[in-house]
C-alpha cells in the first residue's frame, strides 16, 4: 500500500532520514548532517540477506564458529576506478623511471622515448588522479590529500608521490622542447620524476597490503614485485602502441619483458603466500577471481612470448602490447577482487589469525584470545 | 524470582537493580516458557508450560509447609494463618475442582461458606457489591466485622487457615509439578530450596511479575499463590521482599489510582451500584470497613463529591450522590466492545491507546468500530484503531468497503509529554511531575486541554437546562485557570484539587487523615492527599539520589503518605524490633514513643507494638500494634481470602481456556467462574486436544517496541531494531512443519489467521507432557498495518475470555496451528465467516465440569 | 607577511613541521571545528526535568531546549529510579516527540468517506461536543429496564489513559462521570 | 602511542541484557539515520554489524551449550555483546588516513573529523575489526567518536550513560583495567570459568597494543565476530616496503639494462 505519506507529516520532512520534524527538534548532533539518499534503493540492496541457515543446535555445534557467516571486516569500498588507477599510476611511475634512465644514459639518441615517457608520467598521473578523485566519497575535497603528510599511510605517501610525479613530469614534458636554463630545469624535473616514479610504480601494492584484508596482507611480500612488474609491463605496452625509433622500441620491449617476467614470478609467489591458509587462498583456486587471475596470467605469458620471439612485425608488436595491457589490467582487477572476496569471508580472517598469522606473526607472542580451557591456543601452536 | 515477567526485556532500567542485586550475590530465578533476555542473565531458568504457574507456585507452597521452612513468627502474627474458617467451607479437593458455593447456572460462587467461623459477612470493602450481585441477596446485615472470632496460634486446628492451606496444596508434589508444568523435578526442587534459603530473618526474596501472570483466566489467583509463598516465607512488607507488579505504561498505576476504569472512582472508591446504592447512606454503609483505613470511607467519598460538585454537594442533598451514574454489572472494555459490535454503543473515545492491535480479537474490535456512529481517537499519529475504515485487514481484502462504513471518525493530534505539565504514577506508586519543555506544534493539544474545553463546551450546550439529568454537568466544578495563547489548563491547579483543600478557606491538606465526612474538606483522590502539602508540588521534588538515603524519600512523592514500602510495619517483629540488623527498615523507638526508620512507617506513628484495641475501639484503633496490613480490616495478610475474590478463597490450578492437555488434577478443567463471550464471532477451540490446533501459543513483548506499537513503530531508531512481525519456534517444530528460518508461516486460530516471519530458535523448547512432545509458538504482538514497519497483529488470534475478578483477557496461553508459507489475500477473520470447520464429532467437549455434587444443583453445565 | 604566515599555519603540513609532529596523527591534523567541539547540551537555553513516557518504571529524563525546540533528551542522573539510564525506548523519546510521524492537525473522516479531511481544531471540538450531547440525550436511562438505578448513558464509551497524566485522567473521570458515562476503561484492564 | 589518562569503555558482556539502549542512545545523541529495516532472522540482531550509521551494535549469540554458573533445563545460553569502535592504541584507520581527517584526541580516542574526511575509504580497509564504514549518499567515513563532543563538556558517552545494567562502563582506561580484572576474578570464583578479557592491554592484544574499548567475553572472539588476534596493518607492512624498495631498484636496474642493452637494429 502506498499510503505512507497520505496523512502523516512526512511531507514536511521529506528526505530527512532521521524522521525528525525540524519544527520541533533541532538537528545539530555529530551525524546530523550525514546524508542518506531520498530513495533508499539508491544505496543498493541491504548489505545482508535473511539468515536462512537453521540455527539448530547440531549445525551450530561446529567449532568453526562465525557470527552468522557475516564478514568480520568491512569489504573495501573502492570502485573499479581504483584498479584502473593502479594501472595508470603504475605506468606513469614506470614511464617516469624509464624516461629518466633513458635521459641519463642516451638522451640524444632516445629523445622521443624521453619525451614520450615525460608525457606518459604527466598524463598517467593526471588520469590516475582523476580516477582516484572519482572514487572519493567527497570528490570536492580531493585537495585534503595534501593536507598532511602521514608517513604511516601509504596512501598519504602515494598522494605526495603522485602529486610530485605529476607536477615534475608535467613540467618536464612542457619543457621538453626548451633549451637552456628551462631545458635544464625540465631535465632536472624529469630526474626528480624518475626518482619519485620508482616507488610510485609499485606503492599501491604496499597500500593494499596495509589493510586488514587477509589475502592482501598475506601477499604483502610478493605483491610489490607483481605490481612493479605489472607497472613496467603496462608502461612498456602502452609505449609500444605508438611508433618509436628502433632502439627505443627495443629498450621498451626489454623493459616490458623484464616487468612481465617479474610479475609472473610474483604471481607464483602470491599464490604460494595466500595459500598458506586454505581459506585465504580459496578465491584464487576457484570462482570468478581465479578465472580472471588465470586469464591475466595467460595473457601475460602470451604477451611475453610474442615479445620474446625474434622478428619485429608491427602487428605482432601491437598484439603483444594489447595483450600486455590486458594482462596488466586483468591482474590489477584480479588482485582487487581477490581482496574483496577475502574480506567477505570471515573464516579467512579467523583461520589466518588462529594459525598464528595475525599479530603473532610480528609480535612473536601468542596473542590469540580465547576462553580459558578453550582449545584455540593449542590449535594455534599446532597449526602455526 | 521473576515469573510471569520478562523483566530484562520489558523493564530494562528496573532490571538494573536486579543485576545490581545479582552482583552482590543474589540468586536470580526466571520461570518462563521461553528462554528470554531475562533468562539469559538469570542464575536459574525454569522453562514452564504457559498457563501452569499456579501448579508451580503451589508446589513451592507445599514444599515450604512439608519441609517446615515457613517463617513461623511472621506467619502466626502477621497473616491470617491462625484464623478459623467456617465449617461450611469445602475445598477443591473435596469437590473435584470446585469450592463450596458454586452455582453452575449463574457460573458464580456464593462466597458465604468461605468466611471466618462465626462471621456473618466478610470485612473487605471492595467486594460487598460483587457479593450482592452474585448472591442476588440484598444487604441487610450490620456493618462488616473486623476480624475472625477464633484463632489457633498453634496452627493445629483442622479448620484454621494454615491447615486448610496445607491440605489444599498437599496435592502439588514435585511429581505433579513436573506433570503439569513440564518442569523437571530436580530443577523445581532447586528453585524451592533456593527460595527458602534466601528467606527468613536475615534474608528476603522478592517476586516480580507482569502480564505473564495477569493475562489468564485465573490471573488474580496466580498472584495470590505468590502472595501465599511470600507470606509463608515472611517476605512481605520487608526490604528486598514483596511481590512487585511491573507495570507496562508510564502512568498505568496512576490510571488505576485515579481510575479511568468503569468500576472505580478516584482512590479505589467503588462506583455506585444500581441495585443497592440507592442513596449516600447505603453507599457508605456498604463500603465502610469497621477497622483499618477503609473505616474512614465516608470522609473520602464526601470529600470527592465536594471536589466535584462544590456547593451543590450538601449534607441535605446526600452530598449530590444522585449525580453519580450507577453501574449494574460488568462494563469493562471487552464487554463494551461486544456491546459495540452488537450496535449498542454509539460514540467512543480512545485516548492514547490502540485496542485494535493492543487487546484481543482485532476483528471483533473492528466490527465494533464499524457499528459506531462516531469515534474520537487522540494519539500522535493515526493508529490502526483510527484507520480501521481505511487500512484494516477486512478493507485490504475487500470484504468491507470504506463506503459502507457509517462511522464518523475524528483524529485529534495529541501533545507529547514534553509539551505539557503533569504527573505520572510509576509502578512503585511514585508520583513524578514532568515539566513542559516546549509548546505543542500545530493543533496538537494535551488531553487536559481537550477534556477541559470539551467540558466547557458541554456546560455551554446544557446551560439553562432544567432537566435533572443535566444538573451534574451544570454544577460540576470546572474552573481551572488557563495558561498561554492556547488556553492550556493549569495542571498544578488540577493537582491541588486532587490533593484536597478545606472548603472554607481553600487551605491545602497535608494528609488523608485530615479528610472529614462533614463537607468541610474537598479532595479529588484521597490516597493522593498530601502530594501538594504545604503548597509544594511534591511530585516535582528532585533531590538527587546522591544527597539522600537509599530510600530517597525526597525524590517525588509516593502514595499514601509518601510511604515507599507498603506494610513496612512487617519489617519489624511483633515487639517492634527489626527482624535482623541486616534487614532493618522501620522500627519502634521506645524512647521517642514512636515508629521510626528509613521510610515513613506504615502504621499510626504513635501506636506502640504493645497496643491492643479496647472493647470500644473503632476504625484505625481496632488494629493492634502488631497489625501491619492496615488496608485489611483485620490488619493481617490473607493466605486464605475469606472475601475479595469471586473464583475461590485459595488458588487452584485450572487449565487455560484452550489447552493442550486435560487437567490432571480435577474434573473441572478451567476456572469455573471465568468470563466467556459465547457468540458466533468469538468461537473457542476445544478445551484440550483440539486436533485442529495442536500447539501452545503465547504472546509477549520485546524490548524494542512498546505494547501496540503506537509509540515505537513510527520511530526509525526503534523500528530498525525489530522491523517485522515474526514467530519463534523450536528447531524440532520447524523440522516437523517444514518451516525455514527467515521464511514465512501462517498461524491460525478459530478467530483469525496471520502471516509472520519465522525465527527458529532453541529458546522456545518443546515440552514433554503426558509422554508426548508439545510444541510452543511464541508471538510478539507489536505490529499492525500502519507505521514504518508492518506486520500482522498477533492479537487477531485471541478470543474474548477473561479473568472473573478483573476482566483481564487471557493472552498468554492458548492453542493454535502453524503452517509454512504465506496466505496472501486468502487471510480471513472470523467476523467474515468461520475460519475452520467445526468438528463433526464430539470427542472432547469445549469444557468439562464435574457432575454437580456439593455445588447445590443437579443440573449438568453447558458443554460446548 | 603575517597574513601569509597565518594562512600557512592553517595548513596542517606546516603545523606538522612547526609542532614537530612527524606522523601528524594528533593535534596538528585538527580542524578548527574539532578544536572548538562542545556538547550541544552546553548551549541549551534550558533543561527541563521530565519522566520517560514508556513503561511503568518511571525513569527520569532531562529535556534540553534551544530556541523553543528540543535538542536532546537523555537520562536524569539524579533519579534514584534510573540513575541516568534509559532503555532503547526511553532513549528514543527524542524521536517520539520530535518525529515526523506526528500529525499536527485534526483529521476528519465523514460517514462513508474514503479520505481524511483536515478540519480546524475549534470546529472539531464543537462537533464532538454536539455529538456527545446528542448521543447522551438520546441514550439516557434513569433506571435500567430491570428497575435498578442507572442515571447514565450506555451510548458512549471511553478507553485509554495509561500513558496520560494523572491530572488528565482526573478530568476524564470527572467530566465523563458527570455526563453519566460509565463505560470507561483503560490499559490497566489489558 | 600510549595516551596517559586515556578514556575508554569496558564492556562486560556477562551483565548485558541485549536491550540495545546503547544503540538507540548513540543514534539519539549523534542524530544518526537508521540503517534500513530488514528482518534478518539472526536471533534478535537486525542491525547486523557496526557501520556508518550504527556506532554501537549488539550481537546476539544463541548457543547450544550452557554458560558457567547457570542452571537451565535445556543446556542453552544466549550471549549479548554491545560492540563498538575499540579506539585501538595503534589504530589501523588512523594510521591509514591520508588526509588527517582521523586523529588521536586528547582523550586517547580515535576521531573522524567529518569536515575533513574526503571519503577515500582507506580507513575502512585498514580496520581489523570492521568498524568504520562509509554510507552511500554521504560519502564520508563514520564511526563511534567516543562522544568526543560530550567528553569536551565533561559528560560521559551516551551509550555508557544509558546502559541500564552498566555493561558498558566508561572511564580512565587504567581504572577500567583494574575493574575488569577484579570482575574477572569474581566471575571465575562464581563458576563462570570461561570468562576472559579481550584486548585489555598490549600484553593481551599486542597487535593493537591494547584497546581503549575492551571487553569481557565468555566465548571465542569469533562467536562475537571479533578477530582472535587482530593486528594494526601498519605493523606488518615493513616487508612490503622492503619488497617495494627492492622492486623499485630492480625496475631502475631493468630500465638501465634495457636502455643500455637496446640495439638500433634498424640502423645496423
Amino acid at each position: 500500500m502506498s499510503d505512507r505519506g497520505s496523512v502523516a507529516a512526512e511531507a514536511r520532512t521529506a528526505g530527512e532520514p532521521r524522521h525528525v520534524d525540524p519544527e520541533v527538534g533541532l538537528l545539530v548532533g555529530e551525524a546530523a548532517q550525514q546524508r542518506v539518499p531520498a530513495e533508499r534503493a539508491e544505496e543498493g540492496a541491504p548489505p545482508y540477506a535473511v539468515w536462512d541457515r537453521s540455527v539448530a543446535r547440531e549445525e551450530r555445534a561446529a567449532a568453526d564458529t562465525t557470527y552468522y557467516d557475516r564478514p568480520v571486516i568491512k569489504e573495501p569500498v573502492w570502485i573499479w576506478t581504483v584498479p584502473l588507477y593502479f594501472h595508470a599510476g603504475g605506468a606513469a611511475g614506470a614511464a617516469a623511471v624509464l624516461g629518466a634512465v633513458a635521459q641519463g644514459v642516451e638522451r640524444r639518441r632516445l629523445g622521443r622515448l624521453v619525451t614520450r615517457c615525460r608525457w606518459m608520467g604527466a598524463v598517467g598521473s593526471a588520469l590516475g588522479s582523476g580516477l582516484l578523485i572519482s572514487d572519493l566519497g567527497r570528490p570536492e575535497r580531493f585537495l585534503n590529500m595534501l593536507r598532511v603528510f602521514r608517513p604511516t599511510s601509504p596512501m598519504s605517501v602515494g598522494s605526495w608521490l603522485l602529486a610530485g610525479v605529476g607536477a615534475l613530469s608535467g613540467a618536464s614534458a612542457v619543457l621538453a622542447s626548451s633549451d637552456g636554463l628551462l631545458g635544464r630545469a625540465g631535465d632536472a624535473a624529469a630526474y626528480g620524476a624518475g626518482l619519485l616514479g620508482m616507488p610510485l610504480a609499485g606503492y599501491t601494492a604496499v597500500l593494499i597490503s596495509q589493510t586488514a584484508v587477509p589475502a592482501w596482507q598475506e601477499a604483502r611480500r610478493s605483491l610489490p614485485v607483481v605490481f612493479m612488474g605489472s607497472a613496467m609491463a603496462a608502461a612498456a605496452s602502452l609505449l609500444a602502441l605508438a611508433p618509436l625509433g628502433p632502439r627505443e622500441e627495443d629498450a621498451v620491449r626489454r623493459f616490458g619483458m623484464v616487468g612481465q617476467i617479474a610479475s609472473l614470478a610474483g604471481m607464483l609467489a602470491v599464490e604460494r603466500e595466500v595459500s598458506r591458509i586454505e581459506r585465504v587462498g580459496a578465491p584464487l583456486r576457484r570462482g570468478p577471481v581465479a578465472a580472471l587471475w588465470n586469464a591475466a596470467r595467460a595473457a601475460e605469458v602470451a604477451a611475453l612470448l610474442l615479445s620474446g620471439f625474434p622478428g619485429r612485425s608491427r602487428p605482432r608488436r601491437t598484439a603483444a602490447a594489447l595483450l600486455g595491457t590486458a594482462a596488466a589490467l586483468g591482474l590489477r582487477f584480479a588482485v582487487f577482487l581477490l581482496g574483496r572476496a577475502s574480506a567477505r569471508d570471515p573464516r579467512a580472517t579467523f583461520h589466518q589469525q588462529r594459525a598464528g598469522r595475525g599479530a603473532a606473526e610480528v609480535t612473536g607472542t601468542a596473542g590469540v584470545a580465547s576462553p580459558a580451557g578453550d582449545g584455540g591456543e593449542a590449535a594455534t601452536s599446532a597449526e602455526g | 524470582m521473576i515469573q510471569g515477567s520478562n523483566m530484562a526485556e520489558c523493564h530494562p532500567v528496573g532490571f538494573r537493580w536486579v543485576m545490581e542485586a545479582k552482583n552482590r550475590g543474589a540468586t536470580i530465578v526466571h520461570v518462563d516458557p521461553r528462554f528470554t533476555r531475562t533468562s539469559a542473565v538469570a542464575d536459574i531458568h525454569v522453562p514452564i508450560r504457559a498457563g501452569s504457574d499456579i501448579a508451580f507456585l503451589g508446589g513451592i507452597v507445599n514444599y515450604i509447609i512439608t519441609h517446615e521452612r515457613y517463617f513461623r513468627d511472621y506467619v502466626v502474627h502477621y497473616t491470617n494463618a491462625a484464623a478459623i474458617v467456617s465449617p461450611d467451607f469445602q475445598d477443591t479437593e473435596d469437590l473435584d475442582g470446585l469450592f463450596s458455593g458454586y452455582n453452575p447456572e449463574t457460573r458464580h460462587y456464593d462466597m458465604r461458606s468461605w468466611e471466618y467461623e462465626g462471621q456473618q459477612r466478610s470485612p473487605v470493602v471492595e467486594t460487598h457489591q460483587e457479593y450482592h450481585e452474585l448472591t442476588g441477596e440484598p444487604w441487610s446485615e450490620g456493618p462488616p466485622q473486623a476480624r475472625a472470632e477464633h484463632y489457633d496460634e498453634t496452627l493445629q486446628h483442622p479448620r484454621c487457615v494454615f491447615q486448610i492451606v496445607k491440605r489444599h496444596f498437599s496435592r502439588y508434589t514435585p511429581e505433579v509439578v513436573e506433570q503439569i508444568c513440564g518442569v523437571p523435578r530436580d530443577l523445581f526442587l532447586k528453585v524451592a530450596q533456593t527460595l527458602c534459603d534466601n528467606s527468613g530473618r536475615e534474608r528476603t526474596s522478592a517476586f516480580c511479575y507482569a502480564v505473564g501472570w495477569t493475562q489468564h483466566t485465573v490471573g488474580v489467583q496466580y498472584i495470590r499463590t505468590a502472595a501465599i509463598v511470600q507470606m509463608l516465607l515472611g517476605n512481605m512488607g520487608r526490604p528486598g521482599g514483596g511481590i512487585l507488579a511491573l507495570r507496562g505504561h508510564t502512568s498505568i498505576q496512576g490510571s488505576t489510582d485515579i481510575p479511568t476504569l468503569y468500576d472505580l472512582l478516584p482512590g479505589y472508591l467503588p462506583m455506585a451500584k444500581g441495585q443497592y446504592d440507592a442513596d449516600f447512606g447505603q453507599y457508605a454503609f456498604h463500603n465502610t470497613g469497621r477497622a483499618g483505613t477503609w473505616s474512614s470511607f465516608p470522609a473520602y467519598a464526601v470529600s470527592l463529591l465536594k471536589a466535584w460538585y462544590g456547593d451543590a454537594a450538601r449534607a441535605d442533598n446526600d452530598w449530590a450522590f444522585h449525580y453519580l451514574p450507577h453501574i449494574t454489572g460488568n462494563h469493562s472494555h471487552l464487554m463494551t466492545v461486544a456491546a459495540m459490535a452488537d450496535g449498542r454503543v454509539r460514540g467512543y473515545f480512545v485516548m492514547g491507546e490502540n485496542p485494535v492491535v493492543g487487546t484481543v480479537h482485532s476483528a471483533l474490535h473492528s466490527k465494533g468500530l464499524r457499528a459506531l456512529e462516531w469515534l474520537v481517537v487522540r494519539d500522535f499519529a493515526p493508529t490502526e484503531t483510527v484507520e480501521f475504515w481505511r487500512t484494516g485487514p477486512e478493507i485490504a481484502r475487500g470484504e468491507v468497503r470504506p463506503e459502507e462504513i457509517k462511522t464518523e471518525v475524528f483524529f485529534f493530534p495529541a501533545a507529547a509529554p514534553t509539551e505539557k505539565d503533569g504527573s505520572f504514577t510509576n509502578t512503585q506508586r511514585l508520583l513524578q511531575w514532568h515539566h513542559k519543555a516546549i509548546e505543542p506544534p500545530g493543533d496538537c493539544r494535551s488531553e487536559l486541554h481537550f477534556m477541559y474545553h470539551l467540558g466547557r463546551r458541554l456546560k455551554r450546550l446544557y446551560a439553562g437546562s432544567a432537566d435533572p439529568k443535566d444538573r451534574p454537568i451544570l454544577d460540576l466544578v470546572w474552573d481551572y485557570p488557563t495558561i498561554g495563547a492556547i488556553a492550556e489548563p493549569d495542571a498544578e491547579a488540577v493537582l491541588r484539587e486532587i490533593n484536597g483543600y478545606t472548603v472554607a478557606d481553600g487551605k491545602l491538606l497535608s494528609r488523608y487523615q485530615e479528610l472529614n465526612d462533614d463537607g468541610s474538606t474537598a479532595c479529588g483522590c484521597w490516597i493522593y492527599c498530601g502530594c501538594y502539602a504545604g503548597g509544594v508540588n511534591r511530585p516535582a521534588r528532585r533531590r538527587p539520589r546522591t544527597e539522600q538515603t537509599w530510600v530517597a524519600p525526597e525524590w517525588a512523592w509516593a502514595w499514601p503518605s509518601n510511604i515507599r514500602l507498603m506494610y513496612n510495619r512487617a519489617s519489624a517483629d511483633p515487639g517492634g524490633r527489626p527482624w535482623s540488623e541486616r534487614k532493618k527498615y522501620v522500627w519502634w523507638d521506645a524512647e521517642g514513643g514512636r515508629w521510626t526508620g528509613y521510610d515513613h512507617p506504615d502504621i499510626v506513628e504513635a501506636k506502640p507494638p504493645s497496643y491492643r484495641p479496647g472493647p470500644d475501639a473503632e476504625g484505625m484503633d481496632l488494629l493492634s500494634g502488631t497489625d501491619p496490613f492496615s488496608l485489611h480490616a483485620d490488619g493481617k495478610a490473607w493466605m486464605f481470602a475469606p472475601a475479595g475474590l469471586v473464583d475461590g478463597p485459595l488458588p487452584t490450578h485450572y487449565e487455560p481456556q484452550e489447552s493442550v492437555i486435560r487437567s490432571p488434577l480435577y474434573g473441572q478443567q478451567c476456572n469455573p467462574a471465568r468470563l466467556e463471550w459465547d457468540r458466533p464471532d468469538n468461537p473457542y477451540h476445544r478445551a484440550y486436544n483440539d486436533p485442529r490446533f495442536p500447539y501452545v501459543l503465547t504472546t509477549y513483548r520485546l524490548t524494542e517496541h512498546h505494547t501496540a506499537g503506537g509509540m515505537t513503530r513510527w520511530l526509525s531508531w526503534l523500528s530498525e531494531l525489530q522491523p517485522e512481525m515474526f514467530c519463534e519456534v523450536s528447531p524440532e517444530l520447524a523440522r516437523e512443519k517444514g518451516l525455514r528460518n527467515g521464511g514465512w508461516a501462517t498461524i491460525t486460530t478459530a478467530r483469525g489467521e496471520i502471516e509472520v516471519r519465522v525465527l527458529v530458535t532453541d529458546r522456545i523448547p518443546p515440552l514433554r507432557l503426558e509422554g508426548r512432545t508439545v510444541h510452543q509458538i511464541g508471538l510478539p504482538y507489536h505490529w499492525g498495518s500502519r507505521g514504518l514497519v508492518r506486520g500482522e497483529a498477533a492479537n487477531a488470534l485471541l478470543p474474548f475470555v477473561a479473568d472473573p475478578n478483573v476482566s483481564i483477557m487471557e493472552s498468554k496461553a492458548l492453542t493454535g496451528n502453524i503452517e509454512p508459507g504465506r496466505r496472501g489475500r486468502g487471510r480471513r477473520v472470523v467476523t467474515s465467516g468461520p475460519i475452520v470447520p467445526p468438528l463433526d464429532h464430539d470427542g472432547a467437549p469445549r469444557d468439562l465440569r464435574p457432575p454437580a455434587s456439593g455445588a447445590g444443583s443437579g443440573k449438568r453445565p453447558r458443554e460446548r | 607577511m603575517r597574513d601569509w604566515r597565518t594562512l600557512l599555519s592553517q595548513w596542517p603540513v606546516a603545523r606538522q613541521l612547526q609542532q614537530r609532529d612527524p606522523t601528524a596523527l594528533g593535534s596538528a591534523a585538527f580542524s578548527p571545528r574539532s578544536r572548538d567541539l562542545r556538547p550541544r547540551t552546553a548551549t541549551a537555553d534550558r533543561v527541563v526535568r521530565s519522566v520517560c513516557p514508556y513503561c511503568g518504571v518511571g525513569c527520569g529524563q532531562l529535556v534540553y531546549v534551544k530556541d523553543g525546540k528540543i535538542t536532546d533528551i537523555e537520562g536524569d542522573p539524579d533519579s534514584p529510579i534510573s540513575a541516568g539510564c534509559l532503555c532503547p525506548k526511553g532513549a528514543a523519546t527524542f524521536q517520539l516527540v520530535t518525529g515526523a510521524h506526528r500529525v499536527h492537525h485534526v483529521l476528519y473522516r465523514r460517514p462513508h468517506g474514503t479520505q481524511w479531511e483536515t478540519i480546524p481544531l475549534e470546529v472539531a471540538m464543537d462537533m464532538v461536543a454536539d455529538r456527545v450531547r446528542k448521543t447522551r440525550d438520546e441514550t439516557w436511562e434513569d433506571r435500567t429496564p430491570e428497575g435498578a438505578l442507572a442515571r447514565r448513558t450506555l451510548g458512549i464509551a471511553h478507553l485509554g489513559g495509561a500513558t496520560l497524566d494523572n491530572e488528565e485522567n482526573y478530568l476524564i473521570k470527572k467530566l465523563f462521570t458527570a455526563l453519566g458515562i460509565v463505560q470507561i476503561d483503560n490499559q490497566a484492564r489489558i | 602511542m600510549i595516551a596517559m589518562g586515556a578514556k575508554g569503555f569496558f564492556t562486560d558482556t556477562t551483565v548485558c541484557i541485549g536491550c540495545k539502549a546503547c544503540e538507540v542512545a548513540c543514534k539519539e545523541w549523534n542524530q544518526l539515520p537508521d540503517d534500513g529495516m530488514f528482518f534478518t532472522a539472526m536471533s534478535y540482531d537486525n542491525t547486523v554489524s557496526l557501520g556508518a550509521s550504527t556506532w554501537r551494535h549488539v550481537a546476539f549469540i544463541e548457543r547450544p551449550v550452557p554458560l558457567g554458573g547457570q542452571t537451565t533445563a535445556h543446556g542453552i545460553s544466549w550471549l549479548f555483546m554491545s560492540d563498538v569502535c575499540k579506539h585501538c592504541q595503534r589504530a589501523g584507520c588512523l594510521e591509514n588516513c591520508p588526509t588527517g581527517a582521523i586523529v588521536r584526541t586528547e582523550f586517547g580516542s580515535v576521531y573522524v573529523q567529518p569536515d575533513v574526511c574526503n571519503g577515500c575509504g582507506y580507513c575502512i580497509a585498514g580496520c581489523p575489526f570492521g568498524v568504520i564504514d562509509r554510507r552511500a549518499g554521504d560519502g564520508r567515513a563514520w564511526k563511534c567518536t567516543l562522544c568526543y563532543d560530550r567528553l569536551r563538556g565533561g559528560l560521559e558517552p551516551a551509550c555508557a550513560k544509558a546502559c541500564p545494567t552498566d555493561s558498558i562502563r566508561f572511564g580512565d582506561v587504567d581504572e577500567l583495567r583494574a575493574t575488569a580484572r577484579a570482575r574477572l576474578e569474581q566471575l571465575h570464583a562464581r563458576g563462570v570459568t570461561e570468562a576472559y578479557l579481550y584486548g585489555e592491554d598490549a600484553a593481551r592484544q599486542p597487535g593493537t597494543e591494547g584497546l581503549n574499548a575492551f571487553f569481557l567475553l565468555v566465548d571465542r572472539p569469533e562467536a562475537y565476530n571479533l578477530p582472535p588476534d587482530p593486528v594494526v596493518p601498519t605493523r606488518k607492512i615493513a616487508p612490503a616496503w622492503l619488497s617495494l624498495a627492492a622492486a623499485a631498484l630492480g625496475m631502475a636496474a631493468a630500465a638501465v639494462g634495457a636502455v643500455a642493452s637496446s640495439q638500433e637494429r634498424g640502423h645496423s
